[in-house]
């Protein structure tokens, strides 16, 4: 089990070479999707490695906040030139 | 086996720590926050506190990074 | 016989963990590799939705039937509904955001 | 009734969050469910446009069911041949923006088809015209024309199943 982790972690690592070399905005967006995904299978499988169940409680309520945040990143950047879209 | 994912999760979250403090554009390193809170909330559950890691996933991830994207919106940067 | 299902849901169990695997990691290879924004969002939506459903089904078959492995059937269906509208709000908006793809062929069939 | 099938609709939810069967869970679960469905029951039907017979209703969930399987096959098999572009040299490609009209009226089954498209057989769905009803859609691996007429009568018959779900 402690290999497939690793291997999870490695390739989240990987990933995060697109978030410091990305010519714009939606490449870095979405790779910080790619890698709360992952992570979030991270915290799923640690919960069969320590044997205790309430760990998956943390990955469900990661899961709702990650699309919280995506779809407020994505409505919020606009353009520089048009200005604030307003609430 | 778990110490070495350990340290690499440690040094995973220096290495963004130090993008988030000295890249050029400001929005990058608000992109950048979610990661550093994700990472969090993995070490605290390898400590064995799924309650502070529970807390750690809504203020980091959830409503800081909210907070500091619509700051950013309503300001000229 | 009952030693037989036994080991057979065992293998099952490290064919479905291992596809995970592969997809994260041609997931993480694709997001370097790749040359334009779309084709990285490509990489980016389905290797990695594939790898969560195989991983997620692994888990499902360890556990056996119980509240846990309803909790994590109810995992993936919030996860495909999400990560479907998630990547279809980046691709618009960075439609909005004037990024061309890198070879353009309007195909105007309308019918 | 109504308000009975939103009700254990939401008992059941509460009973796999809590994850064990005893006398305290179902107390405060009848507490705070009762007071959901009384709030939701305008709102929440509205949404999914529920005015079907019990007959008709057990059918839908058949089509649900078909629905998610069709999906989740249809994600591994483009999964797989995006996964054989990254293992390659040199990575080559030949991907082409194509514009497709849509004949559904209802907006629910519209927005259904977007969240469709977006996921499996290789396209993504980059905008959405709402006077028009056009689709953008940007593909990957489409080498010659005859190849593009075949893709768009799979996408054509996706179509006809979200369309037999939401009428």
């Amino acid at each position: 089990m402690l290999y497939l982790i690793l291997a999870i972690v490695l390739s989240a690592i990987l990933t995060f070479y697109r978030v410091i070399k990305g010519p714009s905005v939606p490449d870095r967006i979405a790779a910080m999707n790619s890698i709360g995904v992952m992570f979030l299978l991270v915290l799923v499988l640690l919960s069969y490695y320590f044997e205790r169940k309430i760990f998956i409680d943390v990955a469900l309520i990661y899961g709702v906040f990650l699309f919280i945040n995506v779809l407020v990143m994505s409505k919020y950047f606009s353009e520089p030139e048009k200005g604030g879209v307003g609430d | 086996m778990i110490n070495l994912i350990f340290n690499l999760l440690m040094i995973f979250l220096v290495i963004t720590a130090f993008f988030m403090v000295f890249t050029k554009d400001i929005s990058n390193s608000v992109i950048a926050l979610p990661v550093f809170g994700v990472i969090l909330v993995v070490i605290f559950v390898i400590l064995q506190a799924p309650d502070a890691a529970m807390a750690e996933a809504i203020i980091a991830a959830g409503l800081t990074t909210v907070f500091f994207v619509i700051t950013i919106n309503k300001t000229e940067y | 016989m009952i030693d037989f299902i036994h080991s057979l849901s065992q293998l099952l169990v490290y064919v479905f963990l291992l596809t995970g695997i592969y997809f994260l990691f041609s997931t993480a290879l694709g997001m370097i590799r790749f040359p334009d924004f779309y084709t990285r969002l490509h990489a980016g939506s389905k290797c990695l939705m594939a790898g969560g459903i195989a991983v997620l089904m692994g888990c499902i078959v360890l556990e056996g039937i119980g509240f846990v492995s309803l909790k994590l059937i109810v995992l993936i269906l919030f996860l495909v509904i999400t990560n479907s509208i998630a990547i279809h709000v980046i691709a618009s908006f960075a439609d909005n955001y004037n990024i061309l793809p890198k070879t353009i062929v309007e195909n105007d069939s309308d019918e | 009734m109504k308000k009975i099938l939103l009700f254990l609709i939401t008992l059941a939810l509460w009973f796999v969050f809590a994850g064990r069967v005893t006398i305290e869970v179902f107390l405060l679960g009848t507490i705070i469910c009762s007071i959901l469905s009384l709030m939701f029951v305008d709102n929440g039907f509205k949404l999914v446009q529920m005015k079907y017979e019990t007959k008709e209703f057990l059918l839908k969930i058949y089509y649900i069911l078909l629905v998610i399987i069709s999906f989740i096959y249809d994600v591994f098999l483009s999964a797989v041949r995006v996964s054989r572009h990254a293992f390659e040299i040199k990575p080559s490609f030949s991907p082409r923006t194509v514009r497709i009209k849509t004949s559904l009226e209802n907006t629910n089954s519209m927005a259904m088809l977007i969240n469709f498209i977006t996921l499996p057989q290789g396209t993504l769905a980059m905008d959405f015209d709402n006077l028009s009803k056009n689709y953008f859609i940007h593909w990957i691996d489409v080498h010659s024309d005859d190849e593009a007429e075949i893709k768009k009568a799979r996408i054509s018959k996706h179509e006809n199943l979200v369309s037999k779900l939401f009428g």
